[in-house]
Order: C-alpha cells, then structure tokens, then sequence
C-alpha cells in the first residue's frame, strides 16, 4: 500500500517537462508538490493517476485505490449538489456518509444547481467526491485555490484524518497548506537537462 | 543483426532515403511519362469510342492507386499502433494528400469519360460511390490529423480512425451493391487468371502507365514523409528552445 | 492546331484535368519539402 | 456503470438535456423536406423512407458531441476514467444510454411523422423495426466518433465528418428493409451491422478516449 | 470591430476550426440524399433545389453554435462586452463574419454540389443566385438565435430549434427563386429578408446577449 | 475618476446575495473585498462591472474605464499566446508594451497553444489583459489564484504602480495579498435579512 516513483520523466505534446523524480511514500505519509507555475505539478499528478503515460521511469501505484481532483471539479451543472453526490457515491459504490460532507458545509446547498456555485463552493463539491471515493491515495491539484479560512482549515483536518487511518496523501499547492510531518517535492529542481532529450527527432542530424 | 525496424529511425531512414530521391524522381517520371505519350499518341483509336478511349491510361492507374494507397495507409497505422515508430505514422499522413489527389484524377477522368459513354458526367454507380465515400474518409482523416495540436494524439487518433474506416468501407462497398445497378464495367485485367480481354497495343503501354503512377506514389510518400520528418524535427528544436 | 485536333475534346479535357492535378501533387510536394528543408537549416 | 446510464438518462430529462431536443429537430426537419422540394403527396411518398431515416440519422448526429463532451469539459471524465470501473465498460454505458435517450425515441417518433411524408401504410412495420434495429448502431458509431473528437474543442463539425461515412452502411440497410421487397433479410444485414458495432467499437472506443485523456 | 471580424475568421481556418469542415459537412449532406431515396436521376433532378437549399441550411445550423459559445465559456465574451465597444456593432461583426467563413463557402460549394444531384441545367446561376442572397439572413437569424442560447451548456439543439422556424421564410423563397418562372421577383423579395434581417436584428440580439450575460 | 457604490443589493436567481453594501474609491485607492465562499465577491464584481444589475441601490463607475479579470481567463485555445495578446491590444487598441508583459513572464510561451497553458500560465495570460487594456479601474476576482509566489508579488507590484499612476483596483481574495493602505469590504456582515427581501411575490398575503 505504498506509492513509489523512480526516475520519473513525462513530456506533454513532445516537450519534455521534468525528469529523474523519485520518491517513494508509505502509509500515513503526506507529499507536498511545489514548484513555478509550468514546472508539472499538474503533470505529475496526472501520472500519478495514470492518465498520462511516463517517458522513462516506473511508477508503483494501486490504481484502483487512488483519487485525483484535478483544476477542474467533475461538477454536472445541470445537476443539484445532491444529485452530484449521490452519482459518484454511487460510481465509487460507497455509501453517502454524513460524516464526510461535514467538512465542506454542503448541508445548505444541497438543493442547489451545479451551474449555480461560487467559485469555492464548486471546489468543495469536488473535494467532496475525494472524500466519498474511500480511496487510500489522494491525489490534490490546488485543493485550496478559492476555499475560504474556515473550509482551508476543515480540509487540513481531513486529510490528517486520512493519514492517521493510514492513507496517503499528494496536494500540489502554491499556498500554505499545514501538513504535519509532509515530505516536500520541489519540481523546479527537475527541470530536464537538453541533453538527455527523448525525442526520437532530434537524435543525429539530418 | 540490421533489421528493417532499424529505418524507423528518423535520422536513419532521412540518411537512407537520401541517396534514393534523385533515381526514384528519373524511374517514376520517365516510366510515367513513357506510359502516358506512348497511350496518348502512339496507340490505334477505339473502333467504338474513337480517341475517347484513351483516358484510360490515366483512369485506371489513378483508381488502381488511390485504393491502394489507403490500403498502405493503413499497414503503416497498424504499425504506429503496435510497435510506435513515428516515421511509420508519419509516413500514413504523407500518403493521405496522394490519395486524395489520385482519388480525385480517377473521378475527374471517369466524368469526363461517362458523358460520351452513359450521357452523364456523374451516376450513382455502386463503383463510383465507393469512390465517393472513399473521398470524404480521406477527407475525415486529414481533417482529424489538422485539428489535433499534439501529434502523437494525432498519430493514434488518426490510425484508429483509418482501422475502424477500413471496415466501414469495406462494408459499404457490399452494401451499395443492394442498392444500385451498376452502370460501371467490371473488372477486365483479371491478373490471377491472366486472361485478359485487351490487346497487347492498349495493355503494354497501359502497364507502364500503372508502373509510372506506382514509382510516382512511392517516391511522393518518401518526398512527403521527409518533409513530415523535417517538420517534427522544426517543432521538436523549438520546443527545446524554451 | 499542333495536331491535336484529330482527338476528341473528351480525351484532351481529361488529360489536361489529370495532369493537372499531378503536376498540382508533384510542385506542392516539392515546395513544401523545399520550405521544410530551408526552415530547418535555418534553425540548426 | 448502470449508475451512468441512469444519469445519463436523467441528465437528458434536465435542464437543457437533450431528449425532447432530438425528437423536436428531427420533427422539424421532416416538416422542411416539403417546404423544400413542394407538397405533392405521390413525391413525398416515394422519398419518405428514405427522408425519415436521413432524418433520424441526422437528429442522432446533432446529439453526438453531447456524448462524452460535458463530461470532458468539467472534468467528470477524468474522474470517471480514474475511477475504478473499466473504460469499455464506462463506454458501453455511455452508448447505451445515447441510444436509450436518442435511437428509441426517434424510433417512435418515426411513426407520426411517416403520415407528414405520405409513407405508404404498409411499410410502417417495417420503418419501425429497420429504426429499432438500425439505430443501436448509430449510437455506437457515434460513441466511437465523440472519442475521437474528445480534445476538439466545439468538434461537432469534424464530428459529423467523420461519423457520417461510417453510418453509410447502417443507412443503406436501413432504408433496404423498408423498400426492399425481401425485407427480412435486409433486417439481419442490419442487425449483424449493430452487433458488431455493439460488440468491437467500445474496445476501440476505450482506446482512442484514453489516448485522448492524455 | 474589425479586429473581431479578422479574428473569428483566422480562427475559422485554425485548428479545429469550422470552414471546411462546414463544406464538407455541406457534402455530405448531398451524398447521403441518394443513398436514402435511390439513385434514379429523374427523381434527384426534381429534389434538387430543395435539398441543395435545406443542405446549406442544416450546415449553417451546425455552425451556429460556434458563435458565442466558444467565447462565452472561456471568458473571452465577458470581457468583450466590458470592452469599450458598443456591443451592437460586436453583433453585427460577428454575424459578417459568420457569413463570410459559412454562408459564402456553402455559396460557391453548392454548384458542384448540383452535379451529383443531377441539377436542371439552366438552374445553376439561380442556384447560385439565391444562395449569396439568402445565406446572409441565415447568419443574421442564427446570431440572433445563438445569443439567446447562449447560456445554455451544449445548447446546439435547442438552437436548432429556436432557429429553423425563422428559416422558413428564407428557404420558401430561396427554393422559389430558383425553380419559379419568375425568378428575379423571387430573389428581391429575399434580398428584403436578407436586408431586413441585417438592419433589425443586430438590436434585438444585443438585447439578448446582455440579459445573457447576467 | 472614482467609483460610488450607495446602499447596493444584489440578487442571483432570485436569492438576494447581500444588500447595503455601500463603499467610496478615488484615484489610488484599492479596495480588498473579503468573505467567506458564497458571501458574493464575484457578485459584486459583476455588479461593478455592469453584467448584473442591482436590485436596489447605486454604482457609479466609468464603463469604458473598467476591465474585469473573472475566474475564467478569456484565453481562446486555438490560439497561440502571442496571437491572444494581439486579439485584446486590437480590441482595446492599445499597443502591445512589452513592459506590460514582462511582469507575468509570457515571453518564453508566446508561440505556445492556449489549450496548452498550465493553470498558472492562463491565469498569467488572463492578467496580461487587465493590463494591455489601459483602464482605470481594474476588477480582479481572486487573481492569485493558481499563481506562484514570483508572479504574485510582480501582480502586487503591477497594482501598486497602477495607482501610483492613479488607478482604482478592486480585488477579492481569500489568501494573502499585500495591497498597502487597501480599504477592506468584509462581506459577511452584509447578508441580507429575511425580512427585506426584494422578491415581489414575497410581499403581502394570498
Ligand atoms: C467518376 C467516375 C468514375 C469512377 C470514380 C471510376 C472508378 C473506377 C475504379 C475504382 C476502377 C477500378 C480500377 C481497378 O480495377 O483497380 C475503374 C476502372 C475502370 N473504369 Fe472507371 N470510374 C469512373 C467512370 C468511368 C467511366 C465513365 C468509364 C467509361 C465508360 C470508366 C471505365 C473504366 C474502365 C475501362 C476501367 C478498367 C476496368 C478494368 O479493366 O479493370 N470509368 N474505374
Ligand atoms: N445563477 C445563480 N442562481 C442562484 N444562486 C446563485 C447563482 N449564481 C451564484 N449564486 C449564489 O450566489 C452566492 C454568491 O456567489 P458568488 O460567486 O458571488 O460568491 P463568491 O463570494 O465569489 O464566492 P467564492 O469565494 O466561492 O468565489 C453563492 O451562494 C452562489 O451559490
Ligand atoms: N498539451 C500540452 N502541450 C504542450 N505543453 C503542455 C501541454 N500541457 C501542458 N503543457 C506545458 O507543460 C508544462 C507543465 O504544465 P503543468 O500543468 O503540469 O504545470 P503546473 O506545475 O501544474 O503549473 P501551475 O502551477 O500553473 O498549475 C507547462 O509549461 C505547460 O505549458
Ligand atoms: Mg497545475
Ligand atoms: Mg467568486
């Protein structure tokens, strides 16, 4: 039940964005990504989930048991936050636990339209479908971009919770996000040499 | 062990290709051209369609290779699906605008020739519709390579799209057989049985037409899938640069 | 005129259609392999 | 997966859904033919097999980019494809649930409007079963199209283009089974036509999305 | 207003833009008339206009949506009615341009497009004729129909919807002016519609693009 | 040159949002609206820059002065950055200064595809137009979000110099952002009682 990356390399249409990233997480543990905007926090995450394939390197993840929320917030405005909830309860077959929504204080909105959020109010939804998955890794893109103080801080004690119930946790983050004990993962420090460019088009000369 | 994957390379197959170019241009425009005069000029008039009969040294090879290629269109996709060398996707997309050209030769000719043969520039013959549709998939595919930005999606996108076309096609062209009499004569240079029914003054220099546009699709597919090549080559540079 | 008149105009349009569109494959080609080439050696 | 057929079909019902949508385009484009090509019944009759499955296939085509789009586009499809449920699986779902909101009402709605058309009354029967047979594959078809175009932004042109040469065959057959005097046979070619669809496309589907996701 | 004129249309021709495609979209329209109701030529003559006519319309539809949506969702059309443009004339620019990369390339792919329905010799200048007169209300109409959908997600449909009923009038007379003896009546009384359409309508859409901006 | 708000209520689909809301801004002032998620900041953006009207109460602004920033970034895809930039200088016809660029860093991306922007990146790109566009009162919602800490103190030094040189700003945020001697708008304390409720079919009995 652990997470391992060795000598990861991703490129995004051709253009290589970071490489030889190892690292390796077991139960409980927290990784903050950092790094410029464009450095691949994003593109790291999206690997992590298997959406994008490695250039070079392996990546040892259960699938199964990982979760990404991405900038995006898997939100159906046509939908109310009720009906929102009760799909991916019912697509990650997982009861709609009280308990679990608490947090993001979306007892008042229930009735509302997906299109009808404010931007931070979207965000909790989409949080909230992290939450119901029961996966062990979560994978956080920017969890905090438009939460407010009060749902900041709820969403630090979750993930706490999580780790304490032996889960793993990755948030890429440019903001302060207190996460106790976290190992931190600068990406700007991985920037891919020239060099070691895998493009089959650039090898030898034309 | 040389193996003939080894040319998958693009520096490779540029170094080889190179020193082909200049040869293959003289054998295809000199077969092309010796096919085409010797057909226009040289051969007898039809006793029935006089002089009109001559189209065929443009008609029939053009078909013969805007089939064929997306035929090769396709072995290269399958390919790119299964062993991911780019020259070979790159090479499905240099023969696309070939096909569209000889695609479009074969229904400009045939036009041309069914007003004195049916009466009409266009029927919607089961043959000359699988040419149709055979056009707007060739049109489907490179409209798809155009609107996707990252090529590698592109690479697979389009090679699904050629597999799964294939098929349709291939069922269509049954399909439309319900559908309409044909208008169209069958085929007359069955090469299996080698009987054929056209004399040797229409069939030699008709061979050296079909050679010609054969030697000309090979060597456009290399000229294409070196630009295509060069062309990776620019963006790959510049993405470096930033 | 340059002895083509004793063909029917059917053959002579169809010809001038076919070639035509070869010669417009043939020079696009070639032009564009030409650009490629210029704008490459250009970058390296 | 029967939760996103159950809301796909709810989402179709919703605000903006397409269901109604479809029936009603489909509706109006039948009403154009005689503003078109004028009102003389003996015409109409003689087009109007013809007409009502270019219709419907029409209809269906306006509703493809629907299919994995909105999902797409906010983000849901990332996390379904993440989400521990097979993509063939997720792609059969969708199919499904387009032919269930699309093929079949457009299928029932053919039946009124064939007496706008002037269909000769014996082959009502035989529009009805050559729709319901016939329009699984449309759906199918047009699944594997909406994969395709995934990343296009506004892809519902390119969409078209490339779904329409595939529907072909569907429509050749689809329109043989009503005015071909041995209709049952033309019916099987039909239904061979929406089990292949139904039993190879999702796997092609399943690719061309991930690779699209990327 | 220039600017946006020049700019919708170097988007046109960019990826995944909609010029060619809506021609050959336009083409295969025409394709498919034959495969659903034969290939008899008499009948495809007699079909002709009306289907060439109602081809263009369809493919226009399918283009509507592009107007707004695409810079409605990304922000871009926020920030262009807080620009310091009356938003009138940002209409007005859109619909030209909307023209210019649909209603004229439709124009001039409709006369090949005769061939293979075997179009009346002496009807292709009419053809021809009406087409460049009457596309012009087409994009005016359909601006003012994307507007009002504007804020509906994927709101294609129900576009097409609020939209054919207003191209009624416009396909009536552009079919009339080409098959009725008196063609040049025909075609001034659709240059009104097309006059009229452009003068009016760049108000009321406005109107409509305000409220559906809030 | 100022703007006035005067007892401002505003409503989103029928639901009044806040009501007496009332501020003053003259040349160099900026204005930090605070509140937690829902309390209506992007509202009164809105509001501020004429794309919603008022229930009750006043605004009074210069139009043709104001560029608003939203949570979308107005970033066409098909295009290149370079090709955007071009669009909005066009539109606002105002050149394209490249000193105006340099603060968001989009020199090394100005041949790359929007679609192909990080989310930091599009956020840039999206300011880069509040800037090109010469107005007098800029309207940012939440504009640091996404940014890195380099480009949010080049933003903060962008809006100092804006009204240093006379501009008005007005910014919603929930994180941290150094605007010196801002007035600050807590919109919590503006929620609009039950009872002055604006709905027209709330009044009287049936
Ligand atoms: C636009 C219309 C036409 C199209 C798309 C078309 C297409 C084709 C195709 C696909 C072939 C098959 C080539 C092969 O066997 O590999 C062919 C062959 C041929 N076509 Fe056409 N054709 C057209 C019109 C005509 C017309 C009007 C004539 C003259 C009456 C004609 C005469 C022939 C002949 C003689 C052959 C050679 C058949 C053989 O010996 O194999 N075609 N054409
Ligand atoms: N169209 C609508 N119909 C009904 N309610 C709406 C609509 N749009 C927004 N709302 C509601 O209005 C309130 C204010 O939204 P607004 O977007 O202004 O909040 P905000 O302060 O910007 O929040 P955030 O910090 O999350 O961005 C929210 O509670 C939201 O749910
Ligand atoms: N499809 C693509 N083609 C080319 N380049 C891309 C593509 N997608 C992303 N990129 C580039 O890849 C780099 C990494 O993007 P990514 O989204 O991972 O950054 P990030 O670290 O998440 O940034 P941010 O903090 O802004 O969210 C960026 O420079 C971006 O421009
Ligand atoms: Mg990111
Ligand atoms: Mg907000």
């Amino acid at each position: 039940m652990t997470i391992e990356v060795h000598n990861l390399a991703v490129s995004r249409g051709g253009i290589p964005i970071f490489a030889d990233v190892s690292f390796a997480l077991s139960q409980g543990d927290a990784l903050l990504v950092k790094g410029p905007n464009g450095s691949g926090k994003t593109t790291l995450l999206r690997a992590l989930s298997g959406l994008i394939a490695p250039d070079t390197g392996t990546i040892s993840i259960e699938q199964e048991e990982s979760v990404f929320a991405s900038h995006l917030d898997a939100i159906k405005s046509a939908l109310t936050v009720q009906q929102n909830l009760n799909f991916w309860s019912k697509i990650y077959g997982r009861p709609l636990d009280q308990a679990v929504l608490t947090p993001f204080d979306l007892d008042p909105l229930l009735d509302r339209y997906g299109s009808d959020l404010s931007a931070g109010q979207k965000r909790r939804l989409g949080l909230a479908r992290v939450a119901i998955s029961g996966a062990k890794n979560w994978l956080l893109d920017e969890p905090t971009n438009s939460l407010d103080q009060k749902i900041t801080r709820a969403l630090e004690a979750l993930i706490q919770n999580h780790r304490k119930n032996g889960g793993i946790v990755v948030v890429s983050s440019h903001q302060k996000i207190d996460l106790p004990q976290a190992k931190t993962l600068d990406l700007s420090a991985f920037k891919p040499s020239v060099e070691r460019n895998t493009d089959p088009f650039l090898e030898g000369a034309f | 062990m040389a193996s003939i994957w080894q040319y998958a390379n693009p520096a490779k197959f540029m170094a080889t290709t190179a020193r082909f170019m200049g040869p293959l241009w003289v054998l295809s425009i000199a077969t092309l051209a010796t096919g085409l005069i010797w057909g226009f000029f040289f051969t007898p008039d039809d006793f029935k369609q006089g002089s009109t009969v001559k189209i065929i040294y443009l008609h029939v090879p053009s078909a013969m290779m805007a089939i064929n290629a997306w035929i090769m269109m396709l072995v290269a996709s399958l390919i790119w699906l299964i062993r991911r060398h780019h020259v070979s996707a790159l090479a499905a997309k240099a023969a696309a605008p070939i096909g569209v050209t000889f695609t479009l030769i074969a229904m400009a000719t045939g036009a041309v020739w069914g007003k004195p043969m049916w009466g009409t520039y266009w029927a919607w013959d089961p043959r000359l519709t699988s040419f149709m549709i055979l056009l707007i998939f060739y049109f489907g595919y490179i409209a798809l390579w155009e609107a996707l930005e990252d090529k590698d999606l592109a690479a697979d996108l389009t090679s699904i799209l050629c597999m799964v076309g294939s098929v349709f096609a291939l069922l269509s062209r049954y399909a439309v057989q319900f559908w309409s009499q044909g208008l169209h004569q069958g085929t007359s240079i069955p090469l299996v049985t080698g009987e054929r029914q056209v004399d040797d003054v229409f069939f030699i220099p008709l061979l050296f037409a079909m050679g010609g546009f054969i030697l000309l699709f090979i060597t456009l597919l290399l000229l294409r899938t070196r630009t295509a090549i060069r062309l990776r080559r620019i963006q790959a540079l510049k993405a470096k640069e930033t | 005129m340059y002895g083509l008149d004793k063909y029917a105009p059917d053959v002579l349009l169809a010809y001038a259609l076919g070639m035509a569109l070869l010669a417009a494959i043939i020079l696009g080609s070639v032009i564009q392999s030409k650009r490629a080439k210029k704008r490459l050696e250009d970058l390296e | 997966m029967w939760a996103i057929i159950q809301r796909d079909i709810s989402l179709a019902f919703a605000q903006g859904g397409g269901l109604l949508l479809t029936v009603a385009f489909f509706l109006i484009l039948v009403v154009f033919v005689p503003f078109g090509i004028g009102p003389a019944p003996t015409l109409l009759s003689k087009i109007a097999p013809g007409m009502l499955w270019i219709g419907a296939l029409l209809a269906t085509l306006l509703s493809l980019d629907r299919i994995f789009q909105l999902d797409f586009e906010d983000g849901t499809l990332d996390a379904l494809a993440t989400a521990p449920i097979p993509l063939t699986g997720l792609v059969t779902a969708k199919a499904l649930a387009h032919w269930i909101t699309t093929g079949l009402p457009l299928t029932l709605a053919a039946l009124p409007l064939g007496f706008l058309l002037f269909l000769p009354n014996g082959q009502y029967m035989w529009l009805f079963l050559s729709l319901l047979i016939g329009t699984p594959a449309l759906s199918f078809i047009g699944t594997f199209g909406a994969a395709l175009t995934l990343s296009i932004k506004r892809g519902g042109l390119l969409l078209s283009l490339l779904v329409l040469p595939l529907f072909v065959p569907t429509l050749l057959f689809g329109v043989q089974a009503i005015i071909h005097p041995d209709h049952t046979i033309m019916l099987a070619l039909l239904a061979v036509i929406s089990l292949l669809s139904a039993a190879v496309l999702p796997f092609v589907t399943a690719l061309a999305l991930r690779a699209g996701l990327r």
